[in-house]
């Protein structure tokens, strides 16, 4: 990595469900499970809320990488929201990927209230991903830098 | 334009040990919007709630933002507050900046920048609320026990007791449940049948209970407070109303060869039968899988001697829909199987049994009237062995038996172990065990006294296999303390099966809507604090279907979720959730996207006249949302391409708003 | 080398958590060397754990054990001590001149009874 | 050539309104010049004899037209529709934006229709006339030069070069031979773009999206974008935007038009060929439908009137995102 | 009159591309459009291209200002930079017309002063219509396509290109193409707009009428059935809007950044039925009523506004563009006809 690298900090939005990914948070909190700072929860009340205008728009005013966490498949609050999500978001990175986004700049993870560790290990691993990939010029908005 | 007031709570050094609380209270005083902030050591405090009170009234606040622990913590103590002062509660939004934050970055510098950023983005998300106002729905003034087991007995009792009708469902022929088929209880040895039966003509008796047996839930819908059940009554060929229970058709049947479920298979019932004496009802029933008569259309015999003529060979199925305000889940448990362990030659000698079936063995109203003798030769045993621990605690990679400890069986091994050296005192007692868990009232004492007073030989360590040899079970175990290996000619071998949620449970658990643990035990709302009520509104649970219970908390436990549903039976109107889903009309296309994905059915569409510009009117489809069905997931804002489909509390704007402001740095 | 290397050097090679055992002594309890051995399975795991490698190294036991993978099917936990034995044994034969079985020795074991095959992987076993 | 002329066409409509069974007929006007040719609802028979017309350049899909239609006239309308207009049909039937008594649908079959813009790359500007002929198109130049030949083929638009399907699925009547589902080959360049490394497919969408103008044809024209009221149009949506302010917005109006219709759009190919930049914006709809058939198992929208679309659907094994994106070249 | 044979235009294009920014028609995946000259760039003679040169005078979005917020203060700022000459060569002559329609507009008081600066330092190099084609009908509003206005005029030939200097700013160009021009006389010149003409006569809409349309009319047409008809098919898509060189609509919007606002303009469509939406609603509320407003600004509203002129220039784009070949010339004919019928 360059020098330039080193300095660069990624802005990272991830929008957590409220009954199991946002309470994974919370545990990982509880537990002082370190993640960068640069990563930014954004409670949903289900992972299916997150509409892809949402992830388009972070990265529109300058988020590096977005990451959706919810309930494990068969575990979602509302029974099968999460299941929706799975498919949107396949569909949606998979058009993301087309257009010659990175794919390593989005991320669907299932993170259940108990998974503290998970979550702060998908945060730290992610984190890492999308700083190396450096910031994201190919969904910028230049009216959105400073 | 809102005017904000910002509160930062330091939660003591929680907050204030990674966060310039101060720096970021300052910070959030240039956003626009607000018109007051400050920061305090605890806001949740009666004095820190009086402070945001006090700022609510001075500077005319409309809404506000806590930057403080987790909203799944304190959200509604805040929200709260703000009705206190008159502010609508729905105006509060809170920053997590101590889990989110200063409990996961350690640099103050960071913590505070990432603090001031969540503060932000909360406020730019206030600015966008609107008051909410929850809505009203009328509450069924019934609760539906599902599970005739002690649990759901003593929920149903109880719930009747308050004065409200209650229904059990219950799929075998007889309440009871597993209580039923148990000799003794610990850690007192009174007698399972001597006080349960009480409880089950309790129940028959009382009016406000209806007890719908051999009988399940085929269908839930509605929602808290307006359950609409299906409940499938199977056909038992016996008409209920007639039956007087004398017997005499479970004499006369000439089918004699069926396994009898309720001994656990170790003897045989006719084709029609009453599972026991005690039978609640006291119903005959059928066996279709066994009746001559069902299947072939010969015998008849039972009809014949029926002096009641309560045999009606022509029952179908029946469905009946009833309307219940709350719902009890009480579908307790099962050994499992011991397929997978067969180490200890469960399948290969009738000698090596699981402890429900040595349960049936030692009760007088069992297949031996209460003598223990083996089930392969009747003949009396002579050395016992008891092995704990045979598939729970195992570790999830080993892909058999269960994570966790089946919590009962130490107990009553001690009491098996007991009551065998009581009654023959000729008989060595064996318990191999990894360790022994007696956290209850008197059990430990119960325990010491097996070793002390009956000199029952614990073991510390774990049976390798048991082998048949002759008329003996070679059993090859280890002694820990000793750091021996034992080889022990057993007759009889008894395993303390781990117990696992009923079958039924997982799909009731998808009708209901209610969560399920990786196990199929049901989630409760909150671990500690809510622990008899599933997530899902109006659902309750009792016993062990949420977990492995022994008989004292799965009776506190019902009487506990009894006191819930009696809580809400009270209630005439149930006040909902008011972050429901709602649709624009203007924007609406009527295309059906949303009810497709909508969990609850919670959509329906009608045709509405619009008035159009230049005096015209037209006929259009258009969606709406049932607020007290809607649980607020937001499936359907995302399947809706206009954005006609929102929902309160997350609007889209308001997500956008936050995103907005993360990202502004 | 230290214990606590010794015993990430066994871990490395076995691979195996030993964390995980609960002191059933199921292993233990399941074990047809149970005689042979001087040091039994579950003490396997328990030494490992407490990186006591020596006493393990120096033992017959590493020798007597089947690898018969009793213990390894029984465990509840998933814990496998069978690989632990190995490892050991690896770590014992790797050494310089540690070979338990040399080449010259063959021929005095050869008899009508025993199968070519059970030398061939016992010397494959025994030797580096 | 078209196998069935529009006089064939003219007298079966007339037929239909004659005998009340139809209140008004949906169909293509003649115009200007030989290629021209309008959406028109005729009332009577005098209307269809002096401008009804179907032809090689009759590509427009009338399907979307009975939204508003049915919504202004009384009655039934007849509407005329080519095999893949009937695709668009039945998923507005599914969607309820129609409702199927309300319009008497002639199936009309189709050899494929001429676009002007390919015969142009060949002939060159000022195209006086085009003369249909057994062996292909005849264009006259305003200038002095000779007619040129046009072979069908190569006058045929790109979209019916890889067309899916020449069967009718929702008809009351058919006028001429029912032809097959089609083995298309119509993703060989979905193909061909995700063989690409992700550099050259953001130059190549960079290049072709840059060009948008934000007209909004392809979203007007699209029978799949029936919204009351579009989300970039309502200025309460918080994405709304009427003209690229810079290269993200016109990325976001894609991706959002094309993600929106994903698993409802029947690849009718209109956005390409109303785009007056010449965006291949099929190609984002079909890289949807490619990723839904391999994903999810084949599914063609408006097949039938009662599917559910894939995107409001799920099992319970479904693929996760990650192995769904995947394939095709890594990024450093 | 200068000639420059053909084979020293490409060394013309690179010493006025020397000296300002010079854009040409080149050609593109979808058609000729004005590009900025670069070392090998290949002009492309095409009639026409496939948006006019409106863009480099009224760009479809331009920042006017920003707004910086820091805390609770604002800062505004200029967003425009120092305007510089530049040249615009091959403009045809009802692009060059479109401008001047555009003049009025924006030139009036009170002045756009983001377009006048743009129109000030713009040098127009015309080019006469070899070959104009069947969607052209520029001499319906009396524009001669032989003989485009601009600030220099320029005929093309087998072999030359021959230029007429019209203005000041015209000289400009003159003196930068010097090097590469000869002196001549007007006989080949000629000799092409005659040749041009000839075709004029016998495009398809060479006989389209205007007489029956103009200032005052509003009376006669507005009510007409016709609109009814002929909007009956449009899908309110703003194609026609963007492509016509005359339109100039915009809608002023703030974009709110990171760190305060950009307050830009961008084309807007009448045809959009967002427009000139106000408080109280909308005053145009179906296709009819808004597909009306466009036709009738054009062909009666404008020139009652402007001394007669047509807010049209029959370029033809709009005939080439529109998603169902609706446009002005099927309009014209339909109103026409009824008011002649």
């Amino acid at each position: 990595m360059s020098e330039l690298n080193q300095e660069y900090k990624p802005l990272i939005v991830a929008f957590c469900c409220n009954w199991c990914s946002y309470a994974g948070a919370d545990l990982a909190g509880s537990n002082r499970l370190a993640y960068p700072a640069d990563v930014k929860i954004i409670r949903v009340p289900c992972s299916c809320r997150v509409n892809p205008m949402f992830i388009l728009r972070a990265f529109q005013r300058g988020a590096d990488g977005v990451i959706l966490c919810g309930c494990h498949p068969g575990d979602c609050h509302y029974t099968t929201g999460n299941y929706y999500t799975r498919r949107r978001m396949s569909m949606l990175f998979s058009m993301l990927d087309y257009l010659g986004i990175e794919r390593e700049r989005t991320r669907v993870e299932w993170v259940s209230a108990a998974e503290g560790a998970k979550f702060a290990s998908t945060m730290n691993d992610f984190a890492k991903k999308v700083a190396s990939l450096g910031p994201n010029k190919r969904l910028e908005d230049l009216r959105c830098k400073p | 334009m809102q005017r904000i007031g910002v509160f930062v709570c330091w939660c003591g050094s929680n907050i204030a040990g990674t966060v310039d609380v101060h720096a970021v209270a300052e910070a959030l005083k240039n956003e626009s919007g607000v018109v007051f902030s400050t920061d305090y050591q605890y806001m949740c405090s009666q004095a820190g709630q009086d402070i945001i009170k006090n700022a609510i009234a001075e500077h005319k606040l409309t809404g506000i933002v806590v930057c403080s622990c987790s909203p799944r913590m304190h959200e509604a103590t805040f929200r709260k507050t703000a009705a206190a002062a008159g502010l609508n509660p729905y105006m509060v939004e809170i920053a997590n900046i101590r889990e989110q934050c200063s409990w996961v970055h350690k640099d103050m510098l960071s913590g505070t920048e990432k603090a001031v950023i969540l503060g932000r983005a909360a406020i730019a998300k206030v600015h966008l609320n609107a008051p909410l106002i929850p809505g009203q729905s009328p509450v069924a003034k019934r609760a539906l026990v599902i599970g005739g087991g002690i649990a759901g007995i003593q929920t149903a009792l109880d719930i009747a007791d308050a004065g409200f009708p209650v229904d059990i469902v219950e799929t075998k022929p007889t309440i009871g449940g597993k209580m039923a088929q148990l000799d003794k209880t610990f850690p007192t040895l009174d007698c399972a049948a001597c006080i349960l039966t009480p409880k089950m003509v309790d129940a028959a008796q009382n009016e406000l209970i209806k007890i719908y047996s051999y009988s399940e839930v085929s269908q839930v819908s509605g929602y808290v407070g307006n359950f609409d059940v299906t409940i499938k009554r199977r056909a038992r060929f016996v008409k209920e109303d007639l039956c007087t229970g004398c017997g005499l058709c479970t004499e006369k049947c000439p089918q004699k060869k069926v396994p009898n479920e309720f001994n656990l298979g170790m003897d045989t019932r006719r084709a029609i039968y009453i599972p026991f004496a005690q039978a609640v009802p006291k119903v005959a029933t059928i066996d279709p899988d066994y009746c001559t008569m069902l299947k072939t259309g010969k015998c008849g015999i039972c009809s014949k001697v029926c002096t009641a003529g309560a045999i009606d060979y022509t029952a179908k199925d029946e469905f009946i829909t009833e309307k219940y305000g709350a719902i009890v889940v009480a579908t307790g448990y099962n050994p499992i199987s011991m397929e997978k362990f067969d180490e200890f030659a469960y399948s290969q000698s009738k000698d090596v049994i699981t402890s429900l079936e040595f349960e049936r063995l030692t009760n007088a109203a069992g297949p031996t009237a209460g003598k223990l003798l083996r089930p392969s030769d009747g003949e009396h045993p002579h050395k016992i062995v008891f092995v704990q621990c045979v598939g729970s605690r195992c570790d999830s990679c080993a892909e058999k038996g269960k994570e966790y400890c089946s919590k009962i069986c130490c107990m009553y091994t001690a009491k098996h172990a007991m009551l065998t050296r009581d009654k023959y005192p000729d008989t060595e007692v064996y318990v191999f065990y990894i360790d022994v868990r007696t956290p209850g009232k008197a059990f430990d004492e119960f325990y010491r006294r097996a070793v002390e007073e009956y000199g029952v030989h614990y073991v510390k360590g774990m049976v390798g296999k048991v082998v048949p040899q002759g008329k003996k079970l070679m059993v090859q175990a280890s002694d820990l303390i000793d750091g021996k290996q034992l080889h022990i000619d057993a007759d009889l071998v008894v395993l303390a099966a781990a117990i696992e949620p009923d079958k039924s449970a997982r799909p009731l658990a998808t009708m209901l809507t209610a969560s399920m643990d990786t196990n199929d035990f049901f989630t409760e709302a909150h671990p500690k604090l809510r622990p008899v009520e599933s997530p899902t509104a109006g659902v309750f649970l009792s016993g062990a279907c949420q977990g492995p219970k022994d008989i004292p908390e799965t009776v506190s436990q019902a009487s506990a979720a009894a006191a819930k549903v009696i809580g809400l039976l009270c209630k005439d109107h149930l006040t909902g959730n008011p972050c429901v889903a709602s649709a624009n009309e203007m924007l609406c296309s009527g295309c059906s996207q949303c009810a497709n994905v909508c969990p609850y059915g919670a959509i329906t569409y009608s045709e509405k006249e619009f008035r159009m510009p230049n005096r015209t009117t037209l006929m259009r489809r258009v969606a709406s949302v049932n607020p007290a069905v809607c649980q607020g997931c937001g499936a359907c804002t995302v399947a809706c391409p206009s954005g006609a489909m929102d929902l309160n509390g997350f609007k889209n704007n308001q997500i956008m708003a936050e995103v907005d402001a993360i990202c502004r740095n | 080398m230290t214990n606590e290397q010794l015993k990430q050097e066994i871990l490395r090679i076995s691979n195996v958590n030993v964390t995980k055992c609960m002191k059933c002594g199921k292993c233990t309890a399941s074990c047809p060397a149970y005689d042979e051995m001087e040091y039994h399975p579950h003490q396997f795991v328990s030494m490992v754990n407490n990186g006591d490698i020596q006493p393990l190294l120096n033992s017959d036991s590493i020798y007597r054990c089947l690898s018969c993978f009793a213990c390894m099917e029984r465990c509840p936990r998933g814990v496998e001590p069978a690989k632990l034995v190995e490892a050991v044994r690896l770590m014992a034969v790797r050494k310089q001149g540690a070979n338990r079985m040399k080449a010259e020795d063959v021929p005095c074991m050869l008899d009508e009874n025993t199968p070519g095959q059970l030398l061939v992987s016992a010397f494959r076993k025994y030797s580096k | 050539m078209q196998t069935v002329n529009t006089q064939t066409l003219i007298e079966r409509a007339s037929a239909l309104l004659q005998d009340g069974t139809v209140s008004a007929v949906l169909g293509w006007k003649r115009g200007e010049f030989d290629y021209d040719m309008t959406p028109a609802v005729f009332t009577t028979a005098e209307e269809l004899a002096a401008g009804f017309v179907y032809n090689d350049f009759c590509g427009a899909n009338l399907s979307k037209y009975l939204l508003k239609k049915t919504r202004e006239i009384q009655g039934k309308i007849l509407v005329f529709l080519k095999p893949c207009d009937t695709y668009s049909f039945n998923q507005l039937l599914t969607e309820h934006r129609i409702h199927r008594e309300n319009a008497y649908v002639i199936g009309v079959p189709c050899s494929g229709m001429a676009d002007i813009h390919s015969i142009r790359k060949i002939t060159g500007e000022g195209i006086a006339r085009v003369e249909l002929t057994e062996g292909g198109l005849l264009v006259h130049t305003l200038y002095d030069d000779a007619p040129v030949a046009v072979s069908y083929e190569d006058a045929m638009a790109d979209r019916c070069k890889t067309c899916k399907s020449k069967k009718h699925v929702a008809y009351d009547e058919l006028l001429g031979e029912e032809g097959d589902v089609l083995d298309s080959h119509r993703f060989d360049e979905v193909a061909k773009l995700e063989a690409m490394t992700p550099d050259e497919r953001f130059a190549f969408w960079q290049g072709e999206l840059s060009r948008c103008i934000r007209c909004n044809a392809c979203r007007d024209v699209c029978p799949a974008c029936t919204c009351e009221k579009c989300v970039f149009d309502n200025p309460d949506s918080g994405v709304e935007n009427k003209a690229p302010g810079g290269d993200f917005e016109e990325k976001m109006f894609h991706i959002i038009r094309a993600f929106h219709v994903a698993g409802r759009c029947t690849d009718c190919g209109e956005c390409s060929r109303v785009c007056p930049q010449d965006i291949p914006l099929h190609l984002l709809n079909r890289k949807f439908i490619s990723d839904i058939n391999k994903t999810y198992g084949e599914y063609q929208a408006g097949e039938t009137a009662d599917q559910r679309p894939p995107l409001v659907n799920f099992t319970q094994n479904d693929p996760e995102p990650s192995d769904v994106v995947k394939g095709g070249h890594d990024h450093a | 009159m200068l000639k420059c044979n053909l084979s020293q235009l490409d060394n013309l294009f690179a010493a006025v591309a020397e000296a300002m920014p010079l854009y040409l028609p080149t050609q593109g995946k979808n058609g000729a459009n004005y590009t900025k000259w670069q070392a090998g760039a290949v002009w492309s003679n095409t009639c026409n291209t496939q948006k006019g040169p409106k863009d480099l005078f009224f760009p479809q979005s331009e920042d006017l200002m920003a707004f910086k917020t820091q805390g609770k203060t604002i800062e505004i700022i200029d967003t425009r930079n120092e305007a510089e000459d530049f040249a615009v060569f091959g403009v045809r002559a009802c692009d060059v017309k479109s401008l001047e329609i555009l003049d009025r507009v924006f030139l009036s008081e009170p002045k756009d002063s983001y377009y006048a600066s743009r129109r000030e330092h713009g040098i127009i190099i015309s080019l006469a219509c070899n070959r104009p084609t069947e969607n052209c009908f520029c001499g319906s509003f009396g524009i001669d396509a032989s003989s485009p206005n601009g600030d220099v005029t320029c005929w093309l030939t087998e072999d030359a290109l021959y230029l007429r200097g019209n203005t000041e700013k015209g000289e400009k160009f003159m003196a930068l193409a010097a090097p590469f021009v000869t002196e001549c006389d007007d006989t080949a010149a000629e000799a092409q707009k005659e040749k041009i003409q000839k075709i004029m006569a016998r495009l398809p809409l060479a006989d389209l009428k205007t007489d029956a349309f103009g200032g005052g009319k509003t009376e006669e047409f507005f009510n007409s059935p016709q609109w009814a008809k002929l909007s009956e098919s449009c899908l309110g898509c703003g194609t026609c809007t963007f492509v016509c060189p005359t339109c100039q609509c915009y809608d002023i919007r703030d974009y709110k950044t990171n760190d305060g606002v950009v307050r830009y303009r961008c084309w807007d469509s009448c045809m959009y039925s967002e427009f000139t939406r106000m408080a109280h609603g909308n005053n145009r509320n179906s296709q009819k009523e808004r597909f009306r407003q466009r036709f009738m600004h054009k062909l009666v509203y404008f020139p009652e506004n402007n001394d007669g002129v047509f807010s049209c220039v029959g370029c033809g784009r709009c005939l080439a563009k529109c998603p169902i070949s609706m446009n002005i010339v099927k309009v014209m004919k339909a109103l026409e006809g009824e008011q002649n019928g």
